[in-house]
């Protein structure tokens, strides 16, 4: 029993601080939410930490590390929060290349996403959204030796910054056939979608062709891949919550010491005290279940899965709510953009979904426990 | 008890004068879920329609009409909100809160010779007001706020900086609270101008807000700064006396904090969350055969039938001469707070397309993305939940015997809007 | 468009505060609560004020008063709370005898109840709990002109202080038919409930004999008689609630200003005042809508029916909600059982699932609104 | 991070040993939902199981063997924690807060003659020990106690009134804090006295409770008036100097404050309910094949799991010799209003059933019915919900720049129970 970062995590967690410090501040991560920057100005200088190879085994050219050392880099990246491709392609994609690839595509592919050179989207939910197989009906129709893919993909995750795509499609033989392709292929258009969202996009695909040995899932059905790699990319998900979570309190706590109405700080005023005690309840709830759910994963423990739901659920419910408290705090200056709060609050919303809503995990968690 | 809104012949008259008249003059506008994006025109016609209304006495029918209200009674002013809620529009048809609580308190605290020269304009819909409240340092403190007003001969010199302020297509006329006295006594040292925007020193500049709100009646637009540098005013501007600007807030804040609502608006957000659920499947069958859709409908549903409820009671007890004290912010608080309820409920039930503004893939074309944003928004306008709590627990007495009162009111007649 | 009660209710309301001030002091409660003093006590008082006869048509020998009025009356007893069988009786059995009773089982019955010398139990719900006809098993078979019940009804409120009951019974047709009985007819055998609810018991139906005329609801499906006298009962159980609530939140109110803590009023402070708030706006809401619901429900206005389940769903979850914030309130003083809270947290959860749950009313609801 | 309790073979052998000791020695008593029900006879079994743990040093495993206790580390305390769980017991197996709290103050505050004479009693289960707090005019503020101690000679004479006292069994010791000095400024007028219950002038009176509580380790039980008339009780037995008694309550509240709970008792309640449905049906289905029970069930998995996450969390820095701060009063906080939470979804799930005792309907043999009392109840004791926010907020600094200190601990190796 050990709550404690190893010493190798502090480092990591010194790392992502400084990258974080140099290259998100608060002023270029309102910049680039405003679109004034671009979201990959600072790519070179993230994969130059190594970090997007940190679940990639050496082999591979990645570092090989634990969940739990990838969640202490994701925890720090949530603080920002820092927006961009980094978990889609270095986490999500490099999970499912692990979990389903052959050799020849992990050798291809995965050093290039280790190095950051190539970059990955996952393109698995479509207009009737939902995080099962049965929602999947984008087609892929055999010709030959190829594919010909057919459908539209929607509230894809960073696909307008990506060089490369895992398409989930449906084969002809009724199972989920997850397919690797160029994102510039022909037939293959990206479209970013405005909103109070943070990097979703539309993906088209319009009779795209790609070789049958695109199919990363060949030996198996692709949702049984990809659910496996989500298993885990869920937990490095909840990190990154929870690092947003982290954020907002300490802003929280800060704005009620320094922040005086009515003569005082407004922490004084017990109302507002209790809505910064509201974010730390959800922040340490959120931060605990997901610990242990790390844990448990890379120990292979009984109980596993639970935890991983229970963690979903928590961070997910947490992080939307914790940001409301935090409004609650701040009030008028909560909603100034370059305050930096409304990052997290979209960034919030963004997530509650992702891999599943906490009423999917809810659902799941029942499940596992039998129920 | 009788929850009828009965009207008599002569009020059913009326209602069909009203809708004739609305349906030959309201302009047919494009449907923009975020009202930021009106444009100039549209602007002036709306602002045309504010005009046609205020030579009625319909943009303040409950005003005096030797101000140019319309001296109607409340069931009247009903009508008339009724029939503009079917245009999702409200009096006035743009964003005119300072016209609203400066007129209501130059009503109360103005010289005559002040309501002659102020209150036609405004009720006339000739000019429209914003008004100018918070500062950098001052929000919920309201009493704190530090733009100064420095007496000079027949003349005020204005200092300082409002924020959260108006909308985004200007206006004439600023309700402003300044401080008259430096050294005054808290509570003793403020005072209210009704203030010309065209004035020389003052400087409007655009906030990067989460909303950026817009011209119509109901949206809670608060997104200029405004710098006031050695602006030159007519004492004649100041509204209520001098150093006596607290008293006037009581006023102004009995209005704004949940008196503003009408008893008729319709729940917009509800009708628009049924509908994309009964008109969307999902796996082909409709959304609403998801039991977890139907729980979060109901709880929108709920929701919104008690903050109707809360206004409608305290609009009636107006129309029978009871005087309200906690229930105003009641029903403001209730209206806030489920706001956040309703819009969990949404993304439980819409998912993503809750969160997109994407003309393709938005939810009921991007209204839903506007309410996302506006929820959270809509919290702190008009008094935070928090004040809201400060007011109804001095008001029920809690932890003290003596309620405090409420701020003066117009009569109840002139209450209507 | 009248908030205000009429001259008429404003006469209920003040009979029925001088009845509970003369014959229902908190004393008196909290001994009927402890078993101190018997339920039926102060029965003939109640009865002589007519309010068992509120709904009951004069022909019968009641006011024949508008659900609006009676409520009125209800709101008051549940400000005690009043416990005791004067919902079973003069308003659930009464209701259901005037939907779905022949002429001769009004006249010979409904006088009785008007006056309180009978008192109707209703025996509904069994161990498979829940209040629709398909949880109904206690069977009724035909014996001649008679028929022979059989079966054990549980959570049944007000049993053991009854003079009658009516029994939902699952008839050979399949249907459901109510069955009017004796309570001290032989093979019926009723027992109270200990717990933390108030005036539940178990009734055992071994071979009880009635004859077919006993059967109310000779001319249609009993339960269609009885969700008609529920829909109208509903709404005076929660305007019993509201009361309920309303005495909570002047006992909240008066707590907040006479009890001294840290040399001032507890009630200065902001998180005391907020749990006052939660109160009465729970209070507010219950009542808000209940009192729509009476009004739709005797005007036959478009929507009744889904004001009602409103009213329903928010009066059972406020004056539940609204008790877990007044022992907030109260903290220690709460729990002493002299002091009289418990007696309303008590009824919170007693009524909680009587006559459905706020689930079960949200599910109706959901129906009714189309989805 | 290591979430592992990892045993070395020493502690798997002591595990052993514990294990096969406890199952020669818990006596066999009926499973009583209400620990209000427990016989004299049965009482008696607890204490004699009391004494033979304390014997071995088993009951206060941590605290230092010189005094009694099991000079053993947090390991060796946390498998004993763990076996006893296993019965539902606790250390002690009855109720002692008074000398859970009185022990560890006494550690820190006691000259080493008192903790001669006292430690030994309390750590090997000879007396057990009531704590006396709050009084009819001083609840969540203790500062503000009135029962008074005069000095006279080498005695005091004690005056007053305490409530929500203890158990139903009685005590041969409280634990109280008592007002020393009329006059004195508020924090430095108080004083802890550890008083033999047999004295002269002491009356114990049972209230009338929500919830009766009992004799199990765990049970929050609050139910006696303890009058005291003239009470004379040796100076020797004030602990912690006189006047000092604020400095010696910050102990005895730091340890009441979410550090009494250990890392591993098991969440009883979620066993039951999921048992109950599990094992019961409706029409004809699993209960757990309605999706509404499964909500409610996983509710309550979440939120249990997220307090033994709390606990678990100061249980390991504790271990690990780091300060706590917020930390025992959030877990505490967590624990008290998942409560009220996990009561609802109980109701939710079972309906009527959970809230009857009766033999033959009850859940759970009543174990249900108790605890839908019991988490009202328990939202009281050992500091209100508001008392540990107050120092949640006081402990991260909330509005203040300086954060507020933890009292003063026994050290760390002293604290496993």
């Amino acid at each position: 029993m050990d709550l404690t970062l190893t010493e190798q995590q502090k480092m990591l967690q010194a790392t992502m601080n400084e990258l974080r410090n140099r290259d998100y501040t608060k002023e270029t991560l309102v910049a680039i939410d405003a679109g004034k920057e671009p979201a990959l100005g600072h790519w070179q200088s993230l994969a130059s930490t190594g970090i997007l190879g940190s679940l990639i085994p050496e082999e591979f050219g990645g570092a090989g590390a634990s969940l739990a050392d990838t969640a202490v880099i994701y925890e720090e990246l949530g603080r920002g929060p820092v927006p961009g491709p980094h978990f889609s392609s270095g986490v999500l994609a490099a999970l499912v290349l692990l979990e389903g690839g052959t050799d020849t595509q992990k050798r291809t592919l995965l050093p290039g996403i280790a190095s950051g050179e190539r970059i990955f989207a996952l393109a698995i939910t479509e207009e009737d959204y939902g995080w099962g197989p049965e929602f999947i009906q984008t087609l892929a129709r055999t010709r030959g030796t190829d594919v010909l893919i057919d459908g539209t993909k929607l509230f894809v995750h960073d696909a307008t910054d990506a060089t490369d795509l895992i398409v989930a499609t449906r084969l002809e033989t009724g199972s989920i056939g997850l397919v690797h392709m160029d994102k510039h292929a022909r037939g293959v258009a990206t479209r970013a979608l405005p909103g109070f969202a943070t990097g979703l996009s539309e993906v088209t695909l319009l009779q795209a062709l790609v070789s049958k040995s695109s199919i990363i899932s060949s030996m198996e059905d692709g949702w049984d891949v990809l659910e496996r790699a989500m298993r885990k990319a869920t937990l490095i998900l909840s990190a990154y919550q929870v690092g947003g979570l982290s954020q907002v309190f300490d802003m929280s706590l800060l704005y009620s010491q320094t922040r005086r109405q009515f003569q005082q700080p407004i922490g004084r005023f017990q109302r507002v005290q209790d809505h910064v005690i509201d974010v730390v309840n959800y922040l340490d709830a959120a931060r605990w279940t997901t610990y242990e759910a790390l844990w448990k994963a890379d120990e292979a423990r009984e109980g596993a899965i639970e935890a991983m739901h229970t963690a979903a659920t928590t961070a997910s419910e947490s992080y939307y709510y914790g940001c409301n408290s935090a409004h609650d705090v701040h009030a008028g200056m909560g909603i100034v953009r370059e305050y930096g709060l409304t990052l997290h609050t979209k960034m919030s919303r963004t997530l509650y979904h992702y891999l599943g809503s906490p009423r999917y995990h809810r659902k799941r968690l029942a499940h596992a426990l039998g129920l | 008890m009788d929850f009828d809104l009965e009207w008599t012949p002569e009020q059913i008259e009326f209602q069909a004068e009203v809708r004739g008249w609305l349906a030959n003059h309201v302009p047919k506008l494009k449907d923009h879920a975020d009202p930021a994006a009106l444009t100039a025109d549209e602007y002036a016609l709306q602002r045309k329609l504010g005009r046609e209304l205020g030579a009625k006495g319909w943009l303040y029918p409950a005003m005096p009409s030797e101000y140019g209200g319309g001296g109607l009674d409340l069931g009247m002013s009903m009508i008339i909100e009724e029939e503009l809620d079917l245009y999702h529009l409200a009096t006035p048809p743009y964003y005119d809160t300072g016209g609203r609580l400066g007129s209501a308190s130059i009503m109360v605290w103005g010289t005559d010779e002040q309501k002659q020269y102020f209150l036609p304009k405004i009720l006339r819909g000739e000019i429209r007001t914003w008004q100018l409240l918070s500062e950098p340092e001052s929000g919920s403190d309201l009493a704190s706020v530090a733009t100064s007003a420095v007496r000079d001969g027949d003349d005020y010199l204005i200092n300082g900086t409002k924020i959260y302020v108006g909308s985004n297509h200007g206006a004439e006329y600023s309700w402003m609270i300044v401080k008259t006295d430096p050294n005054g006594d808290r509570h003793k040292n403020l005072s209210w101008f009704m203030m010309p925007m065209g004035l020389p020193g003052i400087t409007v500049e655009p906030m990067d807000l989460l909303l950026v709100g817009g011209e119509r009646g109901a949206a809670s637009g608060v997104k200029n700064t405004v710098y006031f540098d050695n602006v030159r005013i007519p004492a004649s501007h100041l509204i209520g006396g001098e150093n006596n600007g607290w008293e006037v807030a009581g006023t102004h804040l009995e209005i704004e904090h949940g008196l503003l609502r009408s008893a008729v608006r319709s729940d917009e957000m509800l009708d628009r969350v049924m509908n994309y659920a009964r008109t969307t499947t999902r796996r082909g069958l409709p959304l609403t055969d998801d039991p977890d859709v139907q729980d979060s409908l109901v709880d929108f549903y709920i929701n919104s039938q008690v903050t109707r409820l809360l206004h409608f009671r305290n609009f009636a007890y107006r129309a029978q001469g009871k005087q309200l004290t906690y229930e105003g912010s009641q029903a403001y608080l209730h209206q806030k707070r489920s706001a956040l309820s309703k819009a969990r409920s949404i993304l439980e039930v819409m998912g993503p397309r809750a969160l997109v503004s994407d003309p393709e893939w938005a939810a009921e074309n991007g209204h839903i993305e506007v309410h996302q944003r506006a929820s959270i928004v809509e919290q702190h306008p008009g008094g935070t939940a928090e004040i809201q709590r400060v007011i109804i627990a001095r008001r029920l007495g809690i932890g003290r015997e003596k309620r405090e009162q409420p701020g003066q009111l117009p009569s109840a007649e002139n209450q209507g809007n």
